[in-house]
């Protein structure tokens, strides 16, 4: 049995922890609802920073180096805050032989940086995920949560340099 | 190879020094009077050991220590490949390139500026006359040419180099047993 | 408890039910290499370098955590497992700058052994050595990841023996590194005790003790840790 | 990625009008709002739609949002219920022609044939699609939905049920196809008290999205599928591992969920009975190894997603080292019919071992990409060219990918074999969860094989040392083939490489990451040849350089 340490308080006084607390109490405060915890965390924060970790570590009774080593495993989390925008690049398989492989590096090469980083402006985040699923719309792209089938490389860097 | 008999030439061994610290020749060295009766067998024809100039055609074994860094230490180990029969890597450098490929990860240029010009203080320059250039690694004998028998260590020790001699020379296969990396 | 008779390596072997087969292997002396097992914590399966033959399964078993039956044939050793184990050991130098020469595990190191057991004298595979740093940041000790080869017995040693639960893993794949608490410098961590139980686990010379030069081996083997294994069967692990 | 895409929103609008509800409408438009459809504005169809039928007071029309109806390739979709006519790349600002059509039907109206995309599949787990108002607990129900789960409760035993499935022949469809009635019954004699159903929604092969499908369009399946199963393993908890990529998905499960529980279709007395079954969602975080079922459960533990060996299986020590019973959602989402319609009915459908039918993602260089169910035994022509219309542009074909990154590709001298689970292995490849990527001569077999070992690198948890350095040699290996960079003691190390691999990893990423090097070098090794020999790559994907000192 993990030690019980008395509940610890919320980082500070933004109400976006309550959503988290509510989460993590749903399901007993119990280590096994790290992984939602970090859920709640992101979409309450956007990013996974060191009070958060700390925070959901502390109240489920889960060591901090193991917050930190499922925090770093999936990919879906993260610990640094995202641009303004974001632009999420299918690699699956469908998108690849339909031309992902030259979207992105359009992108790479307008935007000055690779995937998982945001332009020095904080404007753009660029991203890549394993397969969206929408194979039939090959290539596809989630800008800012839109998502774009059937994109050519020129058209979206168009866009992009817009925002 | 064959064992020579009373008539026919005795084996030829040579041995090459290329990236590596001599560590591997002083343990050849250290087989001392053992050197004797290796050399009543065959003919040391070249290496650091001999005042001989040319590598010459048809040698029988080569034992060589050293990875290969530079333009000259690849065009050394190509000739001596063309011209030996049997191509020993002899210690670590030579069979992973060992200490020589703790440079790889940093890149040519930054070694050499932190060599030459960052920690000197009287007209920092890095010397290119009569140096042979770098290669962009440093890599084991065997990324660039074949070879025949490995014997891996650092140094190699004295009882397993005559060891392996002597099966050499006694057209033994030799095994690899006992030869571990490192010391 | 039940008894179980069973043949390794077509040797007339008994062990007791809830016994792996490296266990039993080992009573009988019966040498099946492994890098990540560890009497006394828990074994992970993860090495690969046990990996043995089950007569009627087609896949190959890890023996650390492979629980013995009745009947059980085990093939510990064959040439096909040979060259296995020689391109896992083969792996695991090609996958970080692991420089024997210049170690300070040099002659007490496990990854070493295996390599001479398994008579590996060179590598052939492309060898990856990403950049992994050092450090060097506890006062009495330091890691340098490049030897690392990610057996994890300091992180399970750290978390089922000490109770820091200090080490842990982040990232994954080849990017997996051990790491303190939020993978903070290990001289800031707040829950190190510095007991050095990692350090003393650690196979090869990427936990060692400071203040020592390379030559000198700081790595030297102490007897091995006897009281683990009376602290984990009092756990019940 | 924390931002929900706007197609994924709930959408929680009815458009039916209140006053049509109470009689059956004379004409029904069905608009597609899967993911796909979606993406496409397709909700803003469906509005539009409603609009313009009411200005036209035509107030017997029935303008409905349903799940995937099939042919993504040319969405929206828009179709006409009684006549089956199919309006594709629909816009919200040209219904026009939809609202003629709806004004048009006739009482004696029957469903024309829609041609060969539609007709020569059959449907069973998306029997459903394109029909079923996805969010709609009471249109799941009108179309037989939990009769099943009826039957189940008020007439058999458990015994039975796993008796029912077991004679169905049904496998898990989520790859490997182990006989599900074996497994149920393996997890129901397992000891223990407590025991768990969980089904396993981490679609994670690229190029494959059945799994995504049945959950947005049919979710309330997936829930009877598992609470059937619940009941025959004796279960009371049951959770749904879901990709955090399928926000659409998520989003529908949970109010399917919600809806259930407020029904009565799960909770404590299920359909008046004593049996009690709950289901909770969690979200994956973007880990393909997750999908094994080992590491599966680690997550669901709170854990990092690293597989252990097995045994022990999770039959008898899975969740929390409970016995846990592990299928995927097709899986599940074929039980229900399975028990309506007779075991024996299913069985009927298919050849050999592999009975009954299995949704394919078709995706690719194919014409009609799409969700499609076939009969197990149809060849891979049919598929591809039948039903899928061909490769784009009328090129040629090279190869198909089954099985994500454990799979194969299968070149055009095997387009006649009947796809089962022992004809894909036997051709190098593999089932897997049923994406089926087509590839024509633009395609570079070495570069996809160099695709694949890409992605398992990356999604490699590091647990293990053939897998975590294995793949990432490989990977090196074949980045020097496609640069032009290789040897031939390269390609006999890269096989060499390939053979320990796949025997000596722990789990099945690792097992399974060489078999596109295996499968492309079986069919393909003229192209590895030209790379490597020739310095040449024939498909003109390879940017090869020029023929330099080779340096490691």
């Amino acid at each position: 049995m993990p030690i019980r340490y008395a509940r610890p308080s919320a980082p500070s006084d933004d109400k976006r922890w309550k959503i988290v607390e509510t989460r993590m109490r749903r399901l007993g405060d119990r280590p096994y609802a790290l992984i939602e915890a970090l859920h709640a965390a992101q979409e309450a924060f956007g990013y996974l920073d060191d009070d958060a970790l700390h925070f959901v570590g502390d109240t489920l009774g889960v060591p901090h180096s193991r917050v930190y080593g499922v925090a770093t495993f999936y990919s879906f989390f993260t610990l640094k805050p995202q641009g303004e925008h974001t632009c999420v690049v299918c690699t699956g398989t469908a998108c690849y032989i339909n031309g992902a492989k030259e979207i992105l590096a359009g992108l790479e090469r307008s935007l000055g940086v690779t995937p998982k980083e945001t332009t020095a402006d904080g404007k753009v985040s660029l991203l890549t995920a394993r397969c969206l699923g929408a194979c039939s719309l090959a290539p596809a792209v989630i800008v800012d949560g839109d998502v774009q089938g059937k994109v050519r490389a020129a058209d979206l860097v168009a866009r992009l340099e817009a925002m | 190879m064959s064992m020579p008999d009373g008539a026919a030439p005795r084996p030829r061994v040579a041995t090459v020094w290329l990236d590596g610290c001599s560590g591997c020749h002083m343990s050849l060295i250290d087989l001392d009077e053992r050197l004797l009766e290796i050399f009543e067998r065959a003919d040391l024809v070249y290496g650091p050991l001999v005042d001989v100039k040319e590598f010459p055609e048809d040698v029988d074994v080569c034992l060589v220590e050293g990875a290969v860094s530079s333009e000259e230490d690849l065009h050394r180990i190509r000739m001596v490949r063309e011209r030996t029969k049997m191509l020993v890597a002899f210690g670590d450098c030579a069979v992973t390139s060992n200490v020589p490929g703790m440079r790889n990860p940093i890149g040519v240029q930054p070694l050499m500026d932190r060599a030459y010009i960052e920690n000197v203080t009287l007209a920092p320059q890095v010397p290119t006359r009569g140096i042979p250039p770098l290669l962009p690694t440093s890599q084991p004998v065997h990324k660039f040419v074949d070879v025949d028998v490995f014997l891996p260590g650092c140094p190699p020790h004295a009882d397993l180099i005559y060891t392996m001699l002597d099966d050499l020379l006694s057209g033994r296969v030799p095994d690899a047993a006992g030869a571990r990396f490192g010391r | 408890m039940s008894v179980y008779t069973l043949t390794i390596d077509g040797k007339d072997v008994a062990g007791s039910d809830g016994q792996t087969i490296m266990e039993v292997a080992e009573e009988n002396g019966i040498d099946i290499p492994g890098l990540c097992h560890l009497e006394g914590i828990h074994d992970r399966g993860a090495c690969r370098l046990c990996v043995v033959e089950i007569a009627g399964s087609p896949k190959l078993a890890a023996a650390c955590v492979t629980q013995i039956a009745e009947g059980m044939e085990v093939t510990a050793h064959s040439d096909a497992l040979l060259e296995y184990r020689r391109t896992i050991t083969e792996m695991l130098f090609m996958e970080r700058n692991h420089v024997c020469a210049v170690c300070v595990a040099n002659n007490h190191c496990e990854l070493q052994d295996t390599a001479e057991d398994m008579g590996l004298t060179h590598f052939d595979l492309p060898r990856i050595s990403p950049k992994a740093d050092i450090d060097a940041s506890h006062p009495l000790f330091a890691i340098d990841h490049n030897r690392c080869i990610l057996c994890l017995r300091c992180v399970r040693v750290c978390d089922e023996i000490e109770g820091a639960h200090t080490w842990d893993v982040m990232h994954r794949g080849l990017d997996t590194r051990v790491q303190t608490d939020m993978g903070i410098p290990w001289g800031e961590s707040p829950t190190c005790t510095s007991c050095g139980k990692c350090v003393q686990v650690c196979p090869t010379g990427a936990l060692f003790e400071k203040g020592r030069a390379v030559a000198r081996g700081s790595k030297r083997r102490r007897p091995f840790l006897p009281w683990m294994k009376v602290v984990a069967e009092e756990r019940g692990l | 990625m924390s931002d929900m895409p706007a197609a994924a929103r709930p959408v929680r609008r009815r458009v039916i009008t209140e006053e049509i509800a109470e009689e059956p409408p004379r004409a029904t438009a069905y608009v597609c709002e899967a993911a796909s459809c979606l993406s496409l504005q397709s909700h803003d169809i469906t509005v539009r739609l409603g609009e313009v039928v009411a200005d036209a007071g035509l107030g017997d029309v029935e303008i409905k949002r349903v799940g995937c109806l099939g042919l993504c390739a040319a969405g929206p979709l828009v179709e006409i219920a009684e006549t089956g006519r199919l309006f594709e790349k629909v816009t919200p600002d040209a219904v026009g022609p939809v609202v003629a059509a709806l004004a048009d039907v006739k009482q004696t109206d029957v469903r024309a044939p829609q041609g060969p995309f539609f007709e020569k599949q059959l449907r069973v787990a998306t029997e459903n699609f394109g029909r079923v108002d996805p969010e709609s607990l009471d249109d799941y129900v009108e179309r037989g939905g939990f009769e099943a789960l009826r039957r189940v409760l008020s007439d058999m035993t458990s015994t039975e049920v796993r008796e029912e499935v077991t004679r169905s022949g049904l496998r898990g469809r989520g790859g490997a196809g182990f006989p599900t009635g074996l497994k149920w019954t393996t997890v129901a004699k397992a000891q223990g008290t407590q025991k768990y159903v969980i089904c396993n929604a981490d679609e994670g092969d690229p190029g494959a999205f059945m799994d995504r499908s049945v959950l947005e369009s049919d979710p309330y399946r997936v829930l009877e599928g598992m609470t059937i199963a619940a009941f025959a393993v004796h279960a009371t908890e049951g959770y749904i591992y879901c990709r955090a990529e399928y926000p659409l998905a998520v989003a529908r499960l949970r109010s399917a969920i919600r809806q259930a529980q407020r029904a009565g279709y799960l909770g404590s007395g299920i359909m008046d009975t004593s049996f009690a079954f709950d289901v909770q969602i969690r979200l994956g975080a973007g880990a393909f190894v997750c999908g094994e079922e080992t590491a599966l459960i680690a997550s669901i533990e709170g854990r990092r997603g690293t597989p252990r060996p097995r045994p022990p299986y999770p039959a008898v020590s899975g969740l929390f080292e409970c016995p846990t019973l592990i299928n995927n959602v097709e899986t599940f989402a074929s039980v229900p019919t399975i028990l309506r319609k007779g075991p024996d009915w299913y069985a009927a459908i298919g050849v050999g071992k592999s009975k009954g039918t299995k949704v394919f993602a078709l995706a690719g260089r194919v014409v009609n990409t799409g969700l499609v169910e076939v009969p197990m035994g149809m060849t891979l022509r049919e598929i591809i060219f039948d039903i899928g219309g061909g490769i784009i542009d009328g090129r040629p074909f090279k190869a198909v990918q089954t099985g994500g990154p454990s799979g194969g590709c299968i070149p055009a001298d095997h387009l006649d074999t009947p796809v089962t689970y022992e004809s894909l292995v036997e051709l190098g490849s593999f089932m897997g969860s049923g994406g089926m990527i087509v590839m024509d001569d633009t395609s570079c077999m070495v570069d996809v094989a160099k695709y694949f070992m890409d992605f398992c690198r990356d999604e490699s948890c590091g647990k293990c040392t053939p897998c975590r350095v294995g793949t990432t040699q490989m990977w090196m290996l074949l980045d020097r083939i496609t640069t032009g960079r290789a040897t031939g003691g390269d390609l006999a190390q890269l096989e060499h490489l390939a053979a320990i691999v796949q025997r000596t990893s722990l789990c099945g990423l690792g097992q399974g990451a060489p078999n596109p090097v295996f499968s492309t070098l079986r069919y393909f090794r003229d192209e590895y040849l030209a790379h490597i020999e020739e310095r040449r790559c024939p498909a003109g994907v390879c940017t090869i350089e020029q023929p330099a000192e080779v340096m490691a």
